[in-house]
């Protein structure tokens, strides 16, 4: 009923889309936790792995995972904390915990960035009809992170590290741009046969 | 097209950055005793050199980093780049043979186009 | 032969097993598939498929590639889908292939335009400068010029097609791919490179495809065999990557190269796969590019040298041996190089009859002269062609000496079909010139080619000067390997492919002459440089005389070079001719720029995927589909779409408005804030951060408080608004506009990590963490009441700027009682994926009240009513805080940004323009948003002195009178004055000038 | 000097053209004149030009370091309005629209200027408030200027799109029916003409190197061809002014960014009027010869290099193919860009400077061509005079100080 509080990604009117034999396969993973901690590495780095058994990358561009918990660099002294759904509260509050004791900022960013899943052979291909970024296996690697410009969007992309067999990436995008950059990586996927993805539109911008 | 290097994220194309005027600009500290004068100089007044500049530029779509970089205005070789905060380096550049002239080579100018007689050839060192 | 029309019985890299029908006019043809629309309209005998833009005189087809200059068709079936001036010589043939010719009227044959011709005497370059200015104007004479210019015709319907842009980085760009390019590909990728190889046509290979293969081997293979061999490894290569169709257009800074590839416009838009996009743009980042794009050949500069049937003679090879065609029957080859007896050998042995063979040189090969000789060719050296002859295709050619011995000698006419020219090669250096490397004239083939390097390139093979074909193999592989070794691997030598003697030939000699003479008088030469503009050698000599002696001057005054080929075959003609009458080196005048892109490309390629539904995102709240739902009209804020009204069933959008700003103050009103801009602020240094950026005190805003704060620019210009609560003593939650947010964030973010890095505060954004529902009206504590569990809103309990942490339904959210209306207002903030649901609450326990949507159409309203500003509204960049009467909101002790411009000069003025109220004495008239303020009631002749403009006006139901805001001079020293508000329909509008709180007025007024 | 007209055109037809006289001379430079204006394009010119023809001077130089014309005034986009917000700037864009209207025959040669009108399009509320502010300030200042409903907007040009459902859709515009586009090099070489045949010496191929400063005021100029003594020197080098200034150990607030431009392949009449649009960044024309002229904002950064980003051009594309859709197949044939000098008020600068007889015309930033006849005009009358009149006043550089900027971001925010 109604009164029942409920949640909505969004993306919750996009189900999963694919090529043709999953060459590209795209899905919204609604709900992971998210959040920003802004922190002094050197004064962090210790307490967080006493509390987390997980340290903070400390190179740009890199991440560190322990099960569905990592940490991904976003810049010299700002990173994303990222949990699975049920356990978002707990985890920050053993941060919080953890970096209680120096100047810190830990904010709850869940519901600001949504996560696109891209995943199959033609993942990196059709990401690069997106970005100026070098995706070629070579130059980017698991375990890797960075911000860069999607389209005419700005958004994070990781690449988990480990990710057994086939890579997926994800993309952390604002919630309010999340529908512009689903349909942006759907039309890469065009040629591979991923069905059109048409942006929500139709308002009435117009007062006759 | 820049390619600019990030000192934190590596080289990167352009459309990551953005752009925030000359750099070594200081905000005055005693702005109340000021000269009407020189509070305009630190509004608006600008080198804009033809030769090297001290730029900020700053990381938007990756680590939100400002950051410094020289670059030659009449070629638009990049020359350094550097942290906040670090001193200006010391770098040489492909200058214009006179003032508002054109750099020897790589500039945009319609008669830097072809070689002169007995110019020396081969790539630029 | 006659029954294949021009088409030879055998060779060529064409599919004869089928054949396809296309049309061209109201004719229709057939063609082979691998052949392009200009071997198949050769094949069939038609050499004349344009005119000329300025003449309109008869154009045939010059050449074999993307150099063509003049034919020039309109292609395309349907009128979305037509493509004007299109070259024949790179459209591929496909069935049903639809072409037209263009810029003529009523037929190709006969057009009207071709009067230009007879009086071209009298429109010689630039003679629309010199008249068309005396009565009765240049409007009069303009659409006449406009109608004869131009060319094909633009689609009249949107474009259907898709296209796409594709980004990659690159060890190695090889642009180019024949020979040369092939081997360096080759180089590259047997090194480990990741490699782009770029051709522009449908197949690599590039001049070996234009060879014969009984005269050519390479490796003891066929030409063509040796090409399928190298691509074959090449595309066993995971790294390299080959795109044919596909031509690199410019070379930008910081070797950025931009590539444009044709995916499908070689395919019947009825068998296109739907996936397929119609072109893509390659966005290139490569750490090293070879350029090896050939070179190309500059035709003769001759009386009468731009007939249909003339033709440059490497592209007549081209025809006879990439696609069997051999465009004439009876031909004459004139030449000033060894290529082109290579050509005419070619043509006799592939069974043409050839005439005649004039050379421009005395000394000629003798191998050639023997062959020649053996074959019972004419011979005419040290010779010139005088004339042509031959409507709309040439039948015969004038031939003389060049230096006559002893009084006149008659020319001797020769008959033909096809006269081919020869004029040498050049270095095609486009994309090295755009990289801003330096050209090098070249005496020994009279051309430039690359000298300085700027970029990280390096040319080879015909690019690069050398035109032997083994010269282009060693070329290609030395190129290939010094860009690997550059970009960091290590390349292995290869074996170059070896050709026998007759491949080594290059051009050998070369006698460039800039204008050939004649038997007539100089004036009356008439020598084509540019095929496309009509520019001849007496228009360039005109210009010079004239005082254009500038390359760029001259190029501008006779339009040489300007056309769609930008010049490729004519720039270095008219460059020697001009050098010529200046009576200077061509490289002491120097060239034209070589602009991007080297040849014309696509608007949507360039515009990609970026258009129509993803030209730009649009930003939506969590509660987006409820308004939707419920007839909102949207308002775009920045990417932002807000709600800007609900429209009832047959409401119109005033009426909405009205309703709805009444509900706001006598129920319950509710707004989807959630836009609003949101900073957490975070560090024991925060308050002095915020006493920094705001104008207004911050150091003893209490925990659980919130105070409204104004941010100035530098310049001590209003920049953007917000309330600012404090959660904890190092702990604030920001707010800013809705248009501002990011801004807001990057000025505080740069100014704490260049201008204050000591204080320790931390900037994140929350803005779309939080949805916002903001409730306004004298009831909403209530329902506040209601939705929160344990939370007492009472206005008593819950002063006016301070918030609460509470739950709804058991999820946690924080409330402010703020008001951006002057009524009791509060603003619920929730997760926003909670948002929705929210809202829904809302909307359900409200129902009791009466409670209201508005848009933001009736917040403006509600806030004016208060006389609250609009930062972008009341504010234009030019307005300080004094102006906004807000003098209070500005401490008196401490720095900010922005203090210091408040005390010069300008901004002490007493006659700046500050905010006041307007009222007009008919209290149903609202002045348009905009309207100037004036000091009378009449208008005088302009200009009319302006007193300030009026910013926000509305009809305020809850006041039942117009109201206005505006910047007056002077404003509120006005107050009480009677102003008048111009009108562009009607007399100045009185109004009285007041304070800009209309409520607080009305309520005293109340008592 | 002689005259161009049809008779001349058809005498010289029929004698071969042989009797067409250079446009202008190729003086060596004297040692010394009253004035040396720096800088050939259109700017330099006129304002030699006005000071011959309006204040007697006619011992003149005009110093070009390339050919004339070369520099903003061969590469901009032509675009004629004077739809200002300001006074100020509605005074001195109105006053330029006036003198173009009948400069073609002063000036004896054809500047093809066409009063095809110019609409400034509006996409949302906010645009059309500050839009229609501007049309009604214009109207009291006597600049022709209108609102326009969409469908009207539509009517007046036929390609546009004022699909409601566009991601900015069209909801008005501004016409200003007298304004239009020109012709670049007509009027730089028509100026070049008049002022040559009033006795003006054009110096092409010529760079000052130097400004030698003698008790404060100018003595005179070092050139790569020697020096040239004078005591009044105008700068009108745009992009460059700041590198002259520097020469006099000067900071301006003016900074030189790369404006790019670009033309399609020509074709049949499609377009009949400028179009602007600020809010997706794009202007557009039809040029006579049938190319459709295209140009949009400027890179963020300082550079000489008159080179700009592709991604500059492609988000221009992408504009324009929003606003018409039937101009998505044609191509993109030839780009440029060229070096803008922008103040921080998006106005220009018309002022004496510190230094004696040394005067500054630039900070045109992307809009300076529309203006050339009326800054020639007030800048040839500032040279003359020594100080401003009532056109050029609220120009000066002293407004930086005094903070009295004339801000027209508004009216001059995309290039034009």
């Amino acid at each position: 009923m109604a009164d029942a509080p409920f949640r909505r990604s969004p993306l919750f009117h996009r189900p999963p889309i694919q090529g043709e034999a999953g060459a590209l396969r795209i899905e919204e993973q609604p709900f992971v936790g998210k959040f920003i901690l802004r922190a002094d590495p050197d004064a962090a780095v210790e307490p967080l792995r006493a509390a987390l058994g997980l340290g903070l990358p400390f190179d740009p561009l890199t991440s560190s995972a322990l099960g569905d918990t990592a940490f991904l660099w976003l810049g010299p002294d700002e990173w994303m904390l990222v949990t699975a759904p049920a356990d978002a509260a707990d985890r920050a509050a053993t941060v919080r915990r953890a970096v209680s004791g120096f100047h810190h900022q830990l904010v709850d960013v869940g519901d600001y960035y949504t996560i696109i899943e891209v995943a199959g052979p033609k993942a990196r291909e059709a990401l690069m009809k997106l970005t100026s970024l070098d995706l070629h296996p070579r130059a980017f690697t698991p375990g890797m992170v960075t911000g860069s410009v999607f389209g005419r969007a700005n958004a994070t992309i990781w690449l988990p590290a480990g990710s057994a067999g086939e890579e997926r990436f994800r993309l952390l995008i604002r919630w309010s741009i999340a529908d512009y950059l689903w349909c942006l990586v759907a039309h890469a996927g065009r040629e591979w046969g991923v069905p059109e993805q048409v942006p929500v539109k139709g308002e009435t911008l117009t007062v006759g | 097209m820049f390619l600019i290097r990030c000192p934190w994220c590596g080289e990167r194309d352009i459309a990551e950055f953005a752009h925030g005027g000359e750099a070594h600009i200081a905000r005055p500290e005693d702005s109340e005793e000021l000269p009407d004068s020189e509070w305009a100089g630190y509004l608006f007044l600008r080198t804009n050199p033809k030769g090297v500049i001290a730029e900020r530029w700053n990381h938007q779509a990756g680590c939100r980093r400002w950051f410094n970089m020289l670059r030659n205005t009449a070629t638009d070789d990049i020359l350094a780049v550097y942290k906040v905060g670090e001193p200006r380096p010391e770098v040489s550049a492909n200058l214009p043979a006179t003032p508002s002239g054109e750099a020897a080579i790589g500039s945009g100018n319609d008669a830097a186009k072809v070689m002169a007689p007995g110019e020396r050839g081969g790539p630029v060192a | 032969m006659s029954k294949h029309g021009y088409r030879l019985p055998r060779g060529g890299l064409i599919d004869r097993t089928r054949t396809l029908r296309f049309s061209f006019g109201r004719q229709t043809f057939d063609a082979h598939p691998g052949d392009t629309l200009a071997s198949a309209l050769l094949a069939n005998g038609e050499h004349m498929v344009a005119r000329s833009f300025k003449y309109h005189r008869p154009r045939g087809i010059l050449s074999a590639g993307s150099e063509e200059p003049a034919a020039l068709v309109e292609i395309g079936a349907d009128r979305a889908r037509s493509d004007p001036n299109t070259r024949v010589t790179e459209q591929e043939i496909f069935e049903g292939l639809k072409a037209r010719p263009q810029n003529c009227w009523p037929t190709l044959g006969f057009d009207i335009g071709a009067l230009n011709d007879v009086i071209a005497p009298f429109i010689p370059a630039g003679f629309y400068y010199k008249t068309f200015k005396g009565w009765p104007g240049w409007m009069a004479f303009e659409p006449l010029v406009r109608r004869a210019a131009g060319l094909g015709r633009a689609p009249a319907l949107p474009d259907p097609d898709r296209y796409e842009a594709v980004n990659r980085h690159c060890d190695v760009l090889v642009i180019g791919g024949g020979p040369a390019g092939m081997m360096a590909a080759l180089a590259a990728g047997r090194a480990g490179a990741r490699v782009m190889l770029c051709e522009e046509t449908a197949a690599l290979g590039g001049t070996l495809l234009s060879r014969d293969p009984e005269m050519l081997s390479v490796d003891g293979k066929a030409p063509a065999e040796w090409v399928a061999a190298i691509r074959a490894e090449l595309e066993s290569m995971p790294d390299v990557a080959i795109l044919t169709r596909a031509t690199a257009f410019g070379y930008y800074s910081h070797n950025f190269v931009g590539v444009w590839e044709r995916v499908s416009d070689h395919l019947s838009p009825a068998t296109v796969p739907q996936r397929m996009p119609r072109q893509r743009l390659w966005r290139v980042r490569a750490k090293e590019v070879v350029l090896a794009a050939g070179s190309i050949e500059r035709p003769l500069v001759f009386h009468e040298n731009d007939r249909p049937g003339i033709m440059l003679a490497g592209s007549v090879r081209t025809y006879m041996h990439r696609y069997g065609v051999l465009p004439g029957r009876r031909i004459v080859v004139a030449t000033n190089n060894d290529s082109g007896w290579d050509a005419a050998l070619d043509m006799a042995r592939a069974g043409g009859e050839v005439a005649a063979v004039i050379d421009l040189r005395s000394e000629m090969a003798p191998t050639h002269l023997t062959e020649a000789a053996r074959r019972g060719i004419a011979i005419y050296g040290n010779a010139t062609i005088v004339g042509t002859e031959g409507r709309n295709r040439i039948s015969r050619v004038a031939v003389r000496p060049l230096t006559r011995r002893g009084g006149s000698s008659r020319p001797v006419e020769i008959e033909c079909d096809l006269l081919a020219v020869a004029g040498g090669w050049a270095p095609n250096v486009a994309l090295f010139a755009q990289s801003r490397g330096k050209l090098r004239y070249d005496e020994q083939i009279e051309a430039f080619r690359p000298g300085r390097s700027w970029q990280h390139e390096r040319s080879a093979g015909a690019a690069n000067g050398f035109f032997g074909m083994a010269e282009c193999f060693a070329e290609g592989a030395r190129a290939g390997a010094d860009a690997a070794r550059a970009a960091g691997l290590d390349p292995k030598p290869l074996a170059i492919p070896t050709v026998p003697a007759s491949g080594q030939i290059g051009q050998g000699p070369i006698r460039v002459i800039p204008e050939l003479p004649s038997n007539r008088p100089k004036h009356k030469i008439r020598a084509f440089i540019d095929l496309q503009d009509d520019v001849t050698t007496k228009d360039l000599g005109l210009a010079v005389k004239e005082g254009y002696r500038s390359v760029e001057h001259a190029k501008r005054y006779t339009t040489s070079g300007m056309g769609t080929d930008q010049g490729k075959v004519a720039n270095l003609n008219a460059f020697g001719f001009l050098a010529s009458v200046r009576g200077e080196a061509i490289p002491a005048i120097g060239t034209t720029t070589f602009r991007q892109p080297y040849k014309p490309v696509t608007f949507a390629a360039l515009a990609g995927q970026h258009v129509g539904d993803l030209f730009a995102p649009r930003r939506t709240t969590a509660m987006h589909d409820w308004h939707r739902a419920h007839g909102a009209v949207f308002e775009p804020v920045g990417d932002w779409l807000r709600a800007r009204a609900y429209l009832k069933e047959g409401e119109s959008f005033h009426a909405a408005v009205q309703r709805e700003a009444r509900a706001a103050r006598a129920t319950i009103g509710v707004l989807d804030a959630s836009t609003l801009g949101k900073v957490d602020v975070r560090g024991p240094d925060a308050r002095e951060f915020l006493n920094r950026v705001y104008t207004n005190a911050w150091l003893k805003l209490a925990p659980g408080k919130a105070r409204y704060g104004l941010m100035l620019g530098e310049d001590g210009m209003v920049m953007d608004d917000g309330v600012t609560a404090c959660l904890a003593d190092d702990h604030f939650h920001m707010t800013t506009t809705t248009g501002g947010a990011a801004r807001v964030l990057g000025k505080l973010e740069d100014y704490l990590q260049t201008e204050w890095p000591d204080l320790k505060v931390y900037l994140t954004s929350v803005t779309e963490e939080w949805a916002v529902v903001s409730l306004c009206g004298p009831e909403c504590h209530k329902l506040v009441s209601d939705l929160c569990d344990g939370l007492d809103a009472d206005p008593e309990k819950f002063p006016f700027m301070t918030l609460r942490d509470a739950h709804v339904g058991g999820v946690p959210v924080r409330v402010f009682r703020i008001s951006f209306t002057g009524e009791l207002s509060y603003e619920i903030n929730i997760k926003a994926s909670y948002g929705l649901w929210l809202w829904q609450q809302v909307m359900e326990k409200g129902a009791q009240y009466g409670v209201t949507p508005y848009g933001t159409e009736a917040m403006h309203l509600l806030r004016a009513e208060k006389g609250f500003i609009i930062v972008g509204q009341e504010t234009d960049g030019t307005v300080n805080p004094l102006d906004l009467g807000l003098i209070g909101m500005v401490k008196m002790k401490g720095d900010f940004i922005g203090r210091r411009s408040l005390f010069r000069p300008d901004s002490m003025r007493d006659d700046r323009r500050e905010l006041v109220g307007l009222l007009t004495s008919d209290p149903n008239m609202v002045l348009m948003e905009g309207a100037q303020v004036i000091g009378g009631e009449a208008e005088s002749e302009p200009p009319v002195p302006m007193l300030g403009w009026v910013a926000s006006s509305y009809f305020s139901p809850n006041l039942g009178r117009s109201i206005a805001m505006a910047l007056v001079k002077g404003g509120r020293k006005r107050t009480g004055e009677q102003l008048w508000v111009s009108r562009r329909d009607g007399a100045p509008v009185a109004v009285m000038v007041t304070a800009t709180d209309f409520l607080a007025a009305r309520e005293k007024a109340d008592g | 000097m002689q005259r161009y007209n049809v008779v001349s055109l058809i005498r010289e037809g029929l004698r071969g053209h042989a009797g067409w006289q250079p446009a202008w001379r190729f003086p060596e430079p004297k040692a010394s004149y009253d004035a040396v204006i720096i800088g050939g394009g259109g700017h330099g010119l006129a304002t030699a030009y006005y000071l011959a023809k309006e204040h007697g001077l006619r011992d003149i130089a005009v110093i070009e370091k390339g050919w004339i014309g070369g520099g903003n005034s061969g590469r901009n986009t032509t675009v004629i309005r004077s739809n200002y917000l300001n006074d100020e700037s509605a005074a001195i864009y109105q006053h330029a629209l006036d003198l173009w209207k009948t400069l073609g025959r002063e000036l004896d040669y054809n500047i093809m200027m066409s009063h095809r009108g110019v609409l400034n399009l509006a996409h949302d509320e906010g645009e059309a408030r500050q839009l229609k502010r501007r049309v009604e300030a214009n109207r009291l200042n006597g600049v022709d200027s209108e609102w326009l409903e969409p469908e009207d907007v539509k009517e007046f040009c036929p390609p546009i799109s004022i699909s409601p459902a566009a991601r900015y859709p069209v909801i008005g515009a501004t016409l200003q029916r007298s304004g239009g586009t020109n012709r670049h090099d007509a009027v730089v070489w028509g100026y070049a003409r008049a002022a040559d045949s009033m006795g003006v010496d054009i110096i092409q191929q010529c760079e000052v190197t130097n400004i030698v400063v003698e008790g404060g005021a100018v003595t005179g100029v070092e050139t790569t061809r020697g020096k040239i003594s004078t005591r009044r020197v105008g700068c009108v080098t745009a992009g460059h002014t700041s590198v002259i200034a520097a020469m006099l150990g000067l900071k301006l607030p003016i900074e030189s960014h790369p404006l790019q431009a670009l033309v399609s392949e020509p074709v049949k009449p499609i377009l009949p009027c400028v179009v602007m649009s600020n809010a997706v960044h794009v202007y557009v024309s039809q040029s006579d010869k049938g190319e459709l002229v295209i140009g949009a904002g400027i890179d963020p950064y300082v550079s000489y290099t008159q080179r700009g980003s592709l991604d500059i051009i492609e988000h221009q594309m992408a504009a324009l193919v929003e606003l018409f859709p039937v101009f998505a197949r044609l191509r993109m044939m030839r780009q440029w860009g060229g070096i803008v000098d922008v103040c921080p008020d998006a106005s220009p600068i018309i002022s004496d400077t510190p230094v004696g007889g040394f005067f500054i015309n630039g900070g045109w930033g992307t809009g300076g061509w529309k203006a050339t006849p009326a800054s020639g005009h007030a800048f040839a009358d500032l040279v003359a005079r020594g100080e401003p009149n009532a056109i050029a006043a609220p120009f000066t550089l002293e407004r930086f100080t005094t903070g009295a900027l004339v801000a027209e971001h508004g009216a001059a925010a995309v290039a034009h």
